[in-house]
């Protein structure tokens, strides 16, 4: 029973924990972005839905729809207005963008952080349920949305593999996050594949934002602390590894979960950071990650 | 010395120090408070400017440093010991955590130092907040003893610490050790290969780093009467530290005094406009990143060829 | 040196003079007109926002009345981001640049606790509006003559305990027939001192603590906490919440937890709750200072009217008190003829005012919370209030509000579980 | 001066392994005070492998190093380089952020933590080793701003302020001008009459014959030869490797008389890395279905060119495809109008698999056209049907090769720049590759522009040829004439 409610308890948040961390792990693997504004992307998406299905009606799927829109955006104006020129500057030497980019994405998340405080304060917000109600699963009692969650956070992870896998343009991604100078040469303009991947980024954040706040709620100063957990599950999985995210989400969230349920809900993080600092100074390049 | 003479740097910095040396004749207690916060930042800045721009390492904790230093001396001092012992022997916590931080984490490359950096923040605070019944959890641990209630003198302090570290930090920058470090920093294989043990440099330069910080943290520490997490070791601290020297010149050590003034004081001076004022300080310091590279000293100070 | 150093040089010194002189101004004159009163708070949490529009509409009611011993007040607001490091610098700032003459500030303990050395060391009269921990008033009654301008305008939280147990009694043990609780409180320093006396009085109350969970404060999933609290089986969950509140909301409604929630639940007694929670709030019992409709003196209900004139919404109860609390400030002021501190802090200790929660008066100087809010029935105790169907019900005391309570369908009451 | 009997470097049965490939097997060698040992070997022969491993860079799988008796196999850089071991890098490594002097004063610094004070004595051997290497002039200067030759100066001065016993230092005149390459060979001469052992590593023989006592040859990973530098390029071994055996030329029939306009139009094209020339007025044609081999060493230009064509530098000059200008187009649309380039890095999709890599080649073709050029191109080159599954890192080297011509054949371009194409590959696969170009020739309208250091590949599949040193084009014609003419003096 314990075990059980364990086990499915782990899986619906590990599964939105992989979904936050996959595009933060895509990111990083085309593009060689690490970006800190991660958490406040997947706010900024969060907080819209909330705010149109609230407030004008939107329903909770008008809102999530309008969220994921508000995410794509977002990541644009992320692209666009910090890294772009970041990697146009002739100021900034190469071998130092890696930190621009780190600092530039983080005042934008800063930035991001207080503005949305500023217009919707630091409430944490829910957003409707897309189901309501709950079934039994042997003794345990489940949400509805939880599960929904679960499979929808599955299927849009399988969706990516499958378009990673299966169409042109995803091979193309492929191919930029192995070797982007031999795409170049085989005629593909890089800037466009990074567009796309930008695109795919915003719609993973603003989705896994949207999916966070009906399920444990969202505020603004969430920010920190989203883009906290995606950048330890993807270093613990290997930078640039989607699989690698996945596998370290579902060890991430139910370490957390034993924790809580075994040992004390306030222990919660703990497990985790250890599990990490051994990973990293044995397996520095993460569990799937390449040198 | 014709590089010295030709540069604007003493003259610039011969009139700062004296402007802050006259600082308290004519600031009210206010303003000498927050100068007295920023320089303290400032110090966080420069120890963590050692480390980049010099060392080329990319410490994401220099908050580990800080709450060592300001949690040690803390917990010391709530022991019973005299505040002087407890500042020195917050720092000398600060060298051994640094340490055994830098000793084994050194040996990764690449981006992953500045990981195991940035973890071994969540797990101090982490720690703290488990052991809140020693450390006061995340109100901050009060401490008995405060520096003084004066805020003249508390600017002395700070001031003068502020010129000591100042000092000894940019004259280990123009050393012949800044000179091995900055070698250590550009160019890893090239140093070893001229003769250099890039490891002993690198852990020395985080000692230093450490000690620095730790003895900000200590001395601010006392200063507030508090060590509180949400000043000290969260992971904003990290960020304001490294947008303030990325802002005031990665590199020159000083510049990381200007960012932490600049921080400090005009989100103060923005105070007005409310809530806003952290969003149009973090915008005006991207502002500069994105077109300023340099920051505010690396554009006074760039070198020019050729006249 | 080069025309282009030099002139690079001479802007750095501009930059640095330019900012130093920018801060650089004369002591101001010692003007008597008018009187400032600093607010720190956040404005982006809803419980700060409500004590800034409840200090400004204390302020525009006092003016209208003539000020205080003729002189107009003036607020003067600052944003701690619920920050002890921002908060100990807008005081500062506060007392010595804008020189107010009193403070009213934040609803946290832990940022209250970190002004506290500063009230001591700047003698400024300084109130809190809801900040609840012991400690406060610990460090008032231990070392009065320190921190005698130190003054908690709500109830501490052993006191706050006290009145969970009362009302516990009257509408868990004699309505619903119930007989063991849980206690569900956050890590934070309020709830130490409230837990402590809860595990004392809710026994004495009838109801037997079967199970004792506290979490991180930034704890986001619920599930684990309310799994275990369901394993012991309690009849009520009494939480001590402030900190998270909708997101332990959300979780109990979603996941159906079939036991009822009272207690504390600080982002509960706001108005807009019901609507952050999509309505999950639909029987989450909670104390608070008022709810819209419950006349406890009477300026409540004007004052309330005058909130939503103003802000357009009922205030959360951090609006009654930051009200009160400034109107404390300015007649202490009033009776002591001046601005003097010690002076203000003796007025303020003879406070004997009609408020808006109730009848005012602080513990003394031997009382063990010194300087605190007196609690009682002819003082203050708060109410308690359901939220039910989208309204901030009142429940208790009993005597003004006798409404009935009403569940949503997945929480089970003993006598329910009894029926199946 | 001293004729040392200790020998001062001496390596025996040393062997490095990266995965499964060997860098370097069983290699002995020994230098003494005063000597000069040139190690040649064309690239990916393991030359540079063997200095690195003795200056610690790689530890080595077996082997003992010794530095004057005491072995330091295994030991860490800084500390080998304490023995009195001095390195100069190819590609010069200065602190770009400090001055010229600083750069020489850092070689002069102990590995101290407590020496803070640069002492006197420091500055003033720093400037005494600058003038002796010709950088008196430019003290106060940043390495970004300094010309080419002075950057390779101040490695030289570096190495100088270490004072070393053995000083490795690795291609040592590439890129100089003849005039400046007396002056470095002058500088190489003075270790040797220091007593110093010196270990040039360079890819050719004649560049180091005048200047070294010995000569070893390596050739992947082994050695092959060894003696005085005659005796070295009179070595068939050697000449294998570098000729390819005797050079023979395929007569084609002419073109079609009056080719008209060329395909490729290159006129005084100029690029600059930095300070270094990398390419001089540079000018060269490539007619529809030609075949044009550019050959020159390692270092004269080749890729610099290739990759102006392809967009990938900056250049100065004027390329023209098809008559139109190609400036100021990316080099992924330069690709798409039909110039496809095969680099020499091969640059495959390591964890794709060889079908995938193809269809990401083929991608812009019509299904049933893609299919047709990919059944075509399997049929040209077998083995990679065998290996369609396989993930293109665990490919040999050849197949890798063959995988990257074939890619870039899936684009079906008007124009195949193929860089290298034998890099480090074994004579039996060279004859698989040379046969597929052979194939190519006959069979398509496809045209090539070939770019070798083996001139024995070129000569075979070229219709003219033009040939780099030194980033100029220092002879153009066609290949009978290139065999009489300049055959017997390239090595």
């Amino acid at each position: 029973m314990l075990a059980l409610q364990i086990l499915i308890d782990g899986f619906a948040i590990s599964a939105l924990y992989g979904l936050g961390a996959v595009g933060f792990t895509l990111m990083f693997g085309v593009c060689g972005v690490l970006n800190l504004a991660h958490g406040g992307i997947m706010v900024i998406a969060a907080l819209a839905g909330w705010w149109v299905a609230a407030d004008y009606g939107a329903g909770p799927y008008g809102g999530a729809a309008i969220g994921v829109g508000v995410g794509v955006v977002a990541s644009f104006v992320t692209y666009y207005a910090v890294i772009r020129p970041i990697q146009r500057s002739r100021a900034i030497p190469a071998v130092e963008q890696e930190i621009f980019i780190l600092t530039g994405t983080l005042l934008w998340g800063i930035m991001l952080q207080v503005g949305l405080d500023y217009l919707f304060s630091n409430n944490p917000v829910t957003m409707q349920p897309l189901l309501t109600g709950v079934v039994r699963i042997a003794e345990v009692r489940v949400p509805q949305n939880e599960i929904l969650i679960a499979v929808l956070c599955w299927s849009v992870i399988g969706l990516l593999s499958l378009l990673v896998n299966r169409t042109r343009i995803g091979k193309q991604i492929l191919a930029a996050s192995i070797n982007p100078r031999a795409l170049t040469l085989l005629g593909f303009e890089l800037s466009n594949i990074y567009l796309v991947v930008w695109t795919i980024y915003g719609v993973l954040a603003g989705l896994a934002g949207v999916l966070l706040a009906s399920f444990l709620g969202a505020s603004a100063d969430n920010a920190g602390a989203l883009t906290a957990s995606a950048f330890t599950i993807v270093i613990l999985g290997g930078l640039g590894s989607v699989p690698g995210s996945l596998i370290a989400a579902y060890i991430v969230g139910y370490a957390e979960t034993l924790t809580a349920y075994l040992i004390a809900p306030t222990l919660r993080p703990i497990p985790a950071l250890i599990i990490l600092v051994i990973v990293i100074y044995l397996r520095p390049q993460g569990l799937l990650g390449r040198r | 010395m014709p590089g010295m003479l030709r540069s604007p740097l003493p003259l610039v910095l011969l009139v700062l120090v004296l402007a802050g040396g006259a600082a308290p004749l004519w600031l009210d207690a206010y303003y000498l408070g927050i100068f007295t916060v920023a320089y303290y930042f400032g110090v966080f800045a420069m120890s963590w400017d050692l480390l980049f721009g010099f060392a080329g390492e990319v410490n994401f904790g220099p908050t580990f440093l800080i709450g060592l230093g300001a949690y040690g001396a803390g917990l010391l001092n709530n022991g019973g010991w005299p505040m002087p012992l407890c500042i020195v022997g917050g720092a000398v916590i600060s060298v051994i955590g640094g340490v055994a931080l830098a000793v084994p984490a050194l040996r990764l490359r690449g981006p992953y130092f500045g990981l195991v950096t940035l973890v071994a923040v969540l797990l101090l605070l982490d720690f703290i907040v488990i052991f809140a019944a020693q450390t006061g959890g995340e109100i901050g641990m009060m401490v008995p003893d405060v520096l003084s209630i004066s805020a003249v003198v508390n600017y002395w302090y700070a001031f003068g610490f502020l010129v000591i570290a100042g000092v000894i930090l940019f004259g280990l920058s123009r050393s012949a050790l800044g000179l091995i470090l900055q070698a250590t920093g550009q160019d890893r294989v090239e140093a070893q290969a001229l003769g250099f043990n890039v490891t002993k440099h690198k852990v020395a330069a985080f000692a230093v780093s450490a000690l620095f910080s730790g003895l900000a943290g200590a001395m601010l520490t006392f200063y507030q009467g508090t060590a509180s997490v949400d000043q000290m070791v969260d992971l904003s601290i990290a960020v304001q530290i490294i947008i303030a020297v990325m802002f005031g010149g990665r590199r020159t050590i000083l510049g990381g005094v200007l960012g932490s003034i600049f921080l400090v004081l005009f989100d103060e001076l923005l105070r007005p406009i409310g809530q806003l004022n952290t969003f149009v300080v973090s915008g005006v310091a991207l502002l500069v990143i994105l077109f300023w590279p340099d920051g505010v000293l690396g554009y006074v100070l760039r070198p020019r060829e050729g006249r | 040196m080069t025309i282009g150093a030099t002139w690079r040089g001479a802007a750095a010194i501009l930059f640095g003079l330019v900012a130093l002189a920018g801060v650089a101004r004369p002591a101001a004159a010692e003007d008597k007109t008018p009187i400032k009163i600093g607010i720190i708070a956040e404005e982006s949490a809803l419980l700060g926002k409500s004590i800034i529009d409840g200090a400004r509409l204390a302020v525009a009611d006092i003016n209208a009345k003539g000020g205080v011993n003729g002189h107009q007040l003036e607020l003067v607001v600052y944003d701690d981001h619920s920050s002890a490091a921002d908060a100990v610098r807008a005081y500062q700032r506060a007392v010595q640049e804008d020189h107010v003459s009193g403070v009213v500030s934040t609803f946290i303990s832990e940022v209250y606790l970190a002004l506290e050395p500063w009230a001591a060391r700047l003698k400024m009269p300084t109130i809190t509006a809801a900040a609840a921990s012991n400690l406060i008033t610990k460090q008032v009654h231990d070392d009065y003559d320190k921190f005698k301008y130190v003054f908690e305008g709500w109830l501490p939280a052993p006191i706050i305990a006290q009145a969970v147990c009362d009302s516990s009694r009257d509408l868990f043990v004699d309505m619903l027939h119930m007989k063991t609780a849980a206690m569900m409180s956050e890590d934070a320093d309020w709830t130490t001192p409230l837990d402590a006396a809860q595990a004392d009085c809710l026994p004495k109350a009838g109801l037997q603590v079967v199970d004792h969970e506290r979490f991180n404060p930034d704890t986001t999933d619920f599930t684990p906490i309310f799994s275990k609290i369901e394993a012991a089986q309690p009849d009520v969950i009494i939480t001590g919440i402030a900190h998270v509140g909708v997101q332990p909301t959300v979780q109990w409604h979603d996941q159906h937890v079939p036991i009822p929630m009272g207690g504390n639940s600080g982002q509960a007694t706001n108005p807009e709750f019901w609507k952050t929670t999509n309505g999950a709030a639909g029987g989450v019992i909670t104390q608070t200072g008022t709810v819209p409709g419950v006349a406890l003196t009477p300026m409540t209900l004007s004052v309330a009217d005058e909130f939503v004139k103003a802000t357009g919404k009922f205030p959360a109860f951090t609006g009654f008190t930051s009200y009160d609390d400034v109107r404390v400030l300015a007649e202490a002021m009033q009776r002591a003829g001046s601005t003097d501190p010690d002076k203000v802090v003796a007025e303020m200790e003879k406070t004997d005012m009609v408020g808006t929660l109730g009848h005012y008066g602080f513990y003394g100087r031997g009382d063990t919370y010194t300087h605190a809010m007196r609690y009682g029935p002819k003082d203050v105790t708060g109410v308690f209030m359901q939220w039910q169907d989208g309204n901030q019900v009142c429940i208790w005391p009993r005597d003004k509000c006798p409404n009935p309570m009403k569940f949503p369908d997945f929480v089970k009451t003993p006598e329910q579980r009894a029926a199946n | 001066m001293i004729e040392t009997a200790l020998p001062l470097l001496e390596v025996t049965g040393l062997t490095k392994r990266f995965g499964g490939l060997v860098a370097a097997k069983d290699i002995d060698l020994t230098i003494r005070g005063g000597e000069i040992l040139g190690l040649i070997g064309p690239n990916g022969s393991g030359k540079s492998t063997v200095m690195r491993v003795i200056m610690g860079i790689e530890r080595p799988n077996a082997g003992t190093i010794r530095i004057a008796g005491t072995d330091i196999a295994g030991w860490p850089t800084h500390r080998i380089a304490r023995m009195g071991v001095g390195i100069v890098f190819q590609h010069s490594r200065p602190l770009n952020r400090q001055t010229v002097l600083e750069n020489i004063k850092l070689a002069l610094l102990p590995d101290s933590l407590f020496r803070l004070a640069v002492q006197p004595h420091v500055e003033e051997r720093a400037r005494a080793i600058a003038e002796r290497v010709g950088l008196g002039a430019v003290l106060g200067r940043r390495p970004p701003t300094l010309p080419f030759a002075d950057l390779r100066r101040l490695e030289m001065a570096k190495a100088l302020a270490r004072d070393p016993k053995v000083v490795l230092i690795d291609e040592p005149f590439a890129g100089l001008t003849a005039g400046e390459t007396a002056i470095f060979s002058e500088l190489i001469d003075e270790f040797r009459r220091e007593g110093r052992a010196v270990l040039l590593v360079d890819h050719n023989v004649k560049s180091v014959a005048r200047l070294v006592d010995r000569i070893l040859a390596m050739y992947l990973g082994e050695r092959v030869a060894e003696g005085s530098a005659e005796e070295v390029m009179r070595d068939p071994t050697v000449r294998r490797v570098y000729l390819g055996g005797e050079i023979e030329t395929h007569a084609r029939p002419e073109l079609d008389a009056a080719p008209g306009e060329p395909l490729l139009d290159i006129r005084d094209v100029d690029v600059l890395y930095g300070k270094a020339q990398a390419l001089q007025k540079v000018s060269l044609h490539v007619r529809a279905g030609e075949f044009v081999s550019v050959v020159g060493l390692n270092g004269a230009g080749k890729t610099t060119l290739f990759n102006a064509i392809s967009g990938l530098v900056p250049y100065g000059g004027d390329i023209r495809w098809r008559g139109t200008a190609l400036a100021g187009r990316s080099a992924a649309a330069i690709a798409r109008g039909g110039i496809v380039q095969c680099p020499e890095t091969r640059e495959l999709f390591g964890d794709l698999t060889v079908q995938e890599n193809l269809d990401l080649g083929g991608q812009r073709l019509a299904p049933d056209q893609q299919e047709r050029q990919r059944e075509w191109l399997l049929g040209l080159f077998p083995i990679l049907r065998e290996r369609a599954k396989q993930r293109a890192r665990t490919l040999s080297g050849g197949e890798q090769q063959m995988l990257a011509i074939a890619r870039s054949l899936m684009m079906r371009p008007k124009l195949l720049i193929l860089d290298e194409p034998t890099l480090g590959l074994a004579p039996v696969i060279l004859e698989q590759l040379s046969n597929a170009l052979t194939q190519l020739r006959e069979t398509t309208d496809v045209t090539v522009l070939l770019g070798e250091q083996n001139v024995t590949f070129a000569l075979p599949h070229a219709d003219r040829i033009y040939m780099l040193e030194h980033s100029r084009i220092v002879w153009e014609g066609n290949a009978m004439r290139f065999a009489a003419e300049m055959g017997a003096g390239y090595l």
